[in-house]
């Protein structure tokens, strides 16, 4: 039953929608723009201000802090993570304890806690060996470091644990059926794969660790807030000063968030080429992926 | 011919719910058994027994006469440390429904994981004898590819080499083909009659009586949670004893 | 004359930031703002016939905020200097000093200040003591061999002093109109290890340059305050009878 | 060939490990909670501070202003994601503008600019008709609900696009296959699925937002910090006095989560017996489950 | 008969993937068409063109006479609004192999959700028909049900019942059984036989042969998105036609 076929034009929608609303957001975005350079700031300050080495040294500390402070906390999260999830009901108390007690306090008290921990323990001892004023160890540096890097292990401890209830239970099975033991199917089978479901998250909080090393500065961390307050303190250019540290924030947030698309990548080899009919990996790639 | 495997009246409960009652069975070197029956008969459940992915309430299981999961003496049976268990888990090979390959490994890393890092065994002599089954299997040419890359019967296939590289006594089969596409089911059923011919102990658990009238020694019929009838393949389709597996039977077919 | 710019005609809105007893602070019972700032700027307000309002703000703040119009002057026991006189004037109400204070245990070494030589020295970063101590350490310490005095700038003041406490820090400065007032809620904590290292130290109400008539009608009410007694009896209130400055100056530091 | 049965007695291992480890810890805890009894701590400056009005109206004004903030976050968030999963190029583009602009910068920075934001335009009008200087309008009420809920926005406009991601494609296309638009599909059929693996991150964030509500301290938004603050500047207790903010953070903390708890399993209604071979929510459900 | 769904000389591309090429059928009301062929030969794809979940990149497909996702204006065709092509689907209904039911409404309101929220149907006379269409499929006491506490097949048989209810002038089936467990396969097929029978148009992809040769007025047989044969049920088994038939059917059988 063939007819004669006759030769069709389609003619796609021309998107008037798309363009008025492209053009009234653009007029918006000028008009922020315009305010932004006709208000009340003086935008030599932030040129002026924009590479000073107090500012670039607080840059360089931000950056160490936020890499030191996300492996304490990766470190601590993992440990945490298998510990809840192990049989030993005495590792999962302390583990659910750990969890609660540091998500549940600011960070910014935490921080001041440890800067302020000689208040408590005036001393330091090493199975009674050497003994140490607990102020010379606790700099504003291992304070920040603890503070934040504890912290940062309750919250990773989290998202890893989620990370190893995503992979499908006969990865284990399959790994002890070849003589594994629970342990070491963990180690070598579920977290590598867990990695895809966790780097994400944890992506999103490096990116809030950059931002929360501002609360540092309380401590006398000498990270980029504390630096551009210290001249704001001096010469009243608050904006100004505000406005250089967002730059060099968007900097290093834009730098890690290129990163973590690299890493993602690395971490989802053999997902690739994702043409078998594995519905379970294809679901969970997109769930992952939804960085 | 030795006795590989052997259950002795075996129960396993899951709280309240009784999923296998006085199991036994013998399998001896060298035979093929499959075990067929209706959904939630406790079909794999016995499987995941035998290699210790559950813990049997009571009975024993020995594998080449050694009980598993249990240290004996005298008559108490002192739990094994996870390590042990472990150990007698590798001696006896499992492939499941859903092939369980790991993603982000290739073929070959999937086949020399437990040969190499659980059994220590020297990385290039294995890495010679898997390239060896993986022209068995027929994927030579997949050795560096990763699963997800790979149809189902091809998964399939590396999840059956990956089980005979760790050179096991015995093979578990818990419906190896039953998530493939119709097209696929026929590839990994070959490589298995292979297997059976070349004198594997297997247990096969499967919905294919095609394969089971060709291959097996023995048809085991479960039905919530009892082995209800042991037949020889030939009957079990003409002349079965047993009402209830008559009824299967056909339904399945 | 230019007239008098308030942004409510019958109030004078006061910037503040009140975490700095005893010139400015929380009632912690009342959870009202007091202390004697507070005082001063009510019965200023009052002479020139309005109503006073109080607008709290931190420190770093108090700045924008009187550009943005929240307030119409700044009394904040802020210090008078050139820099700070770029964008704002000052009418001079009380004089102050940055002084050093030890823990009470460490006062037999600390006899005078050049014993604070060579020390670890503590205080607000958001202050101008800091600048004052290292010049201080230059003039009197470094010329005389004595050693340089290392300076940190900590949060706060309260801050300084916790860190005193646990022997982070050997010497905590700041302005002499608090000590009194710490060591009264303290007792037997801290030590004075001396007078003042500066006494040209002054607080100004801060006015916008925009705003003449206002700066001059402060100066005005605060010399009738001066002269009919009630700045001495407020001072005296607060426990600062040594920091009363004589005449009422504008931006009276060079 | 039935064997005599030999009546075996199963002895389970005497699990010394568990039992040494529980001593140990148990042990190392006395020993801190000692440690903070002996120390420098004057307690009864806690017990005096934990329920004056101060205190406890700082408690209240937090527990607003994370409600509030969240409330504003979920709607901007879920917007965003919408618009970044729509077909039109311009709402996609402002969307991750909107999202890199606001994750990038610390929120501490973002209340201070919105705190600030006169300096930039000194009034307001709406469509001309009313002007208003913007300091009146900008309390620190108005500018700390801003600043936090307009930046939590963005990161919850990511967890929204997850969950969305997380929904199996053949939900869209049924709804579809029944005559729904996509629009249609998204508000009745996904968004709701989505709700499962939105929710525990959103409960995660809300507890991150009762933290993030002390920063709204430096524009004198009078929460619980705030007020704690207030106390020990003039007492000079500032170890004790963070204490008491700490144990209303952990109270407040652990309501929430336990509020988390109930609203979760609201949302995976549907999905409790799940008996039938659906690998797919099982799946979902063990990565939702992973609160 | 009239016809109900034609399509003319379709063509689809993903990007340089040319997925069906110059498709053409005809179904007239009433008829059982089932597609059959190897996985990856477009079968899917073609009914996902029928139903515009894609758009084809050439020819035109008509249901009752009416181009769908176009507006005809002489030689050109203007694309529709998303609400209109949205109307159109509805008027086809589709059954999935994976159920696709709503996991977060129960059994009835699956139902309802189309007449009711699409359609504006009064609410009250759809339940009843929903209940009456519940009872048809064996369902009757499911209604209040969530879809994860059914069978497989049980949710096969709910999602026939969502696309009847929608009172559809075709229904599109993608291989509606093989995502089920084999002994909840031919409740299934009872149902869409009884459909057949009652007059219902449809279209049917799938691997259950016995079906076809049962039910279908023609058998299209698919191969790299081009149909290759298209025959009557007795003649594929019997006499194909064509060699790569012959060869697929036997290979399925
Ligand atoms: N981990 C478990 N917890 C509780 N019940 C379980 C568990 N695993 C299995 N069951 C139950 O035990 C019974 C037997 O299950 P089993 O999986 O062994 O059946 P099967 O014969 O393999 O069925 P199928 O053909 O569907 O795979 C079922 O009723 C099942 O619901
Ligand atoms: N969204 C898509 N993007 C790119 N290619 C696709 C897409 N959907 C299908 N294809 C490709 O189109 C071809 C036909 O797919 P289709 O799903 O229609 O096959 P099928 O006959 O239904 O196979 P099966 O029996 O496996 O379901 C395949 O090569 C497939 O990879
Ligand atoms: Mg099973
Ligand atoms: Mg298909």
């Amino acid at each position: 039953m063939i007819k004669p076929k006759i030769q069709y034009t389609r003619v796609e929608p021309s998107n008037y929608g798309q363009k008025i609303t492209a053009v009234l957001l653009i007029m918006v975005l000028i008009y922020i723009c315009m305010s932004f350079w006709k208000g009340q700031i003086e935008w030599q300050y932030v040129s002026e201000n924009l590479f000073t080495p107090t500012v670039l040294s607080g840059v360089w500390s931000m950056i160490i802090m936020t890499f030191l402070a996300m492996a304490l906390g990766i470190i601590l999260g993992v440990m945490a993570a298998v510990a809840r999830m192990s049989d030993n009901r005495v590792l999962q108390s302390v583990s659910i304890f750990y969890v609660w007690l540091f998500r549940g306090t600011p960070a910014l008290l935490q921080l001041l806690l440890w800067f302020n921990l000689a208040l408590i323990f005036p001393h330091l001892s090493l199975f009674g060996l050497v003994e140490v004023r607990t102020v010379d160890v606790m700099t504003p540096f291992v304070a920040a470091l603890l503070g934040l890097g504890v912290q940062q292990g309750a919250y990773t401890s989290e998202v890893v644990r989620a990370g190893i209830l995503s992979i499908d239970k006969g990865q284990l099975e399959a790994a002890q059926s070849i003589g594994m033991t629970k342990f070491e199917a963990m180690v070598r089978i579920i977290l590598p794969q867990a990695m895809r479901v966790i780097i994400p998250p944890i992506g999103n909080e490096t990116i809030g660790m950059v931002k929360l090393t501002s609360l540092a500065s309380v401590i006398q961390y000498s990270e980029l807030l504390r630096s551009v307050e210290d001249v704001y303190y001096v010469n009243s250019r608050v904006i100004e000063l505000l406005l250089v540290a967002a730059a060099w924030y968007m900097v290093v947030v834009t730098i890690l968030s290129i990163g973590q698309y690299y890493v993602e990548k690395y971490f989802s080899r053999g997902w690739g080429a994702d043409t078998a009919p594995q519905k379970q990996s294809k679901l969970t790639n997109a769930v992952a992926e939804g960085e | 011919m030795s006795v590989i495997i052997s259950a002795e009246q075996i129960n396993k409960h899951f709280d309240d719910l009784h999923v296998l009652k006085d199991v036994s069975l013998d399998v001896h070197e060298g035979e093929v058994i499959c075990i067929i029956g209706p959904s939630g008969s406790g079909k794999s459940t016995f499987l995941r027994c035998i290699n210790q992915l559950e813990v049997t309430t009571d009975g024993i299981i020995r594998v080449m006469g050694e009980i598993v999961g249990y240290r004996e003496d005298g008559d108490k049976l002192h739990r094994l440390s996870d390590r042990k268990i472990a150990a007698q888990r590798s001696r006896v090979g499992m492939v499941f429904q859903r092939f369980n390959l790991f993603p982000h490994k290739t073929v070959l890393e999937n086949i020399l994981e437990g040969p190499v890092f659980v059994q220590k065994r020297n990385k290039e002599q294995v890495k010679k004898e898997a390239l060896e089954i993986l022209k068995k299997v027929g994927l030579s040419n997949k050795a560096n590819s990763y699963p997800n890359s790979l149809s189902g019967g091809q998964q399939q296939r590396v999840a059956i080499a990956r089980t005979l590289a760790m050179k096991p006594d015995a093979i578990l089969f818990d419906e190896p083909t039953s998530a493939l596409d119709p097209e696929l089911v026929g590839e990994v059923l070959a490589v298995m009659k292979e297997l059976a011919n070349s004198g594997m102990t297997m247990i096969v658990v499967t919905h294919e009586i095609g394969f089971c009238r060709e291959v097996a020694d023995k048809v085991v019929f479960m039905e919530s949670g009892e082995i209800v009838a042991v037949e020889s393949p030939e009957n079990m389709l003409t002349n079965p004893t047993h009402a209830r597996l008559k009824e299967f039977v056909s339904a399945v077919l | 004359a230019d007239e008098m710019k308030l942004i409510n005609d019958g109030e004078v809105r006061f910037l503040t930031n009140p975490i700095y007893p005893p010139m400015e602070f929380i009632d912690p019972k009342t959870g009202v703002i007091t202390g004697f700032d507070v005082d001063l700027g009510t019965a200023i307000a009052e002479k020139m016939g309005k109503e006073a309002l109080w607008v709290t703000t931190s420190f770093a703040q108090l700045q924008s905020s009187l550009a943005t119009g929240r307030g119409d002057v700044i009394i904040s026991g802020m210090s008078d200097n050139p820099k700070r006189q770029e964008s704002m004037d000052f009418v001079d109400y009380v004089k102050s000093g940055p002084v050093f204070i030890v823990a009470e245990g460490q006062s037999s070494s600390f006899k005078s200040n050049a014993d604070v030589c060579g020390k670890k020295v503590a205080g607000s970063r958001s202050s101008s003591f800091g600048a004052d101590v290292v010049k201080w350490s230059s003039e009197y310490c470094e010329a005389k061999g004595l050693g340089a005095i290392t300076f940190n700038g900590v949060q706060d003041s309260n801050a300084a002093r916790l860190g005193l406490k646990q022997g982070r820090y050997d010497v905590v400065v700041q302005g002499i109109e608090t000590i009194a007032y710490q060591i009264q809620s303290e007792p037997g904590v801290y030590h004075i290890v001396d007078k003042p290292i500066l006494d040209t130290d002054v607080f100004g109400i801060g006015v916008k340059k925009d705003n003449p008539a206002l700066r001059d009608a402060i100066a005005d009410s605060l010399s009738e305050l001066i002269e009919n007694g009630t700045y001495a009896e407020l001072l005296k209130k607060w426990g600062l009878v040594h920091n009363a400055v004589k005449t009422v100056q504008i931006n009276g530091v060079k």
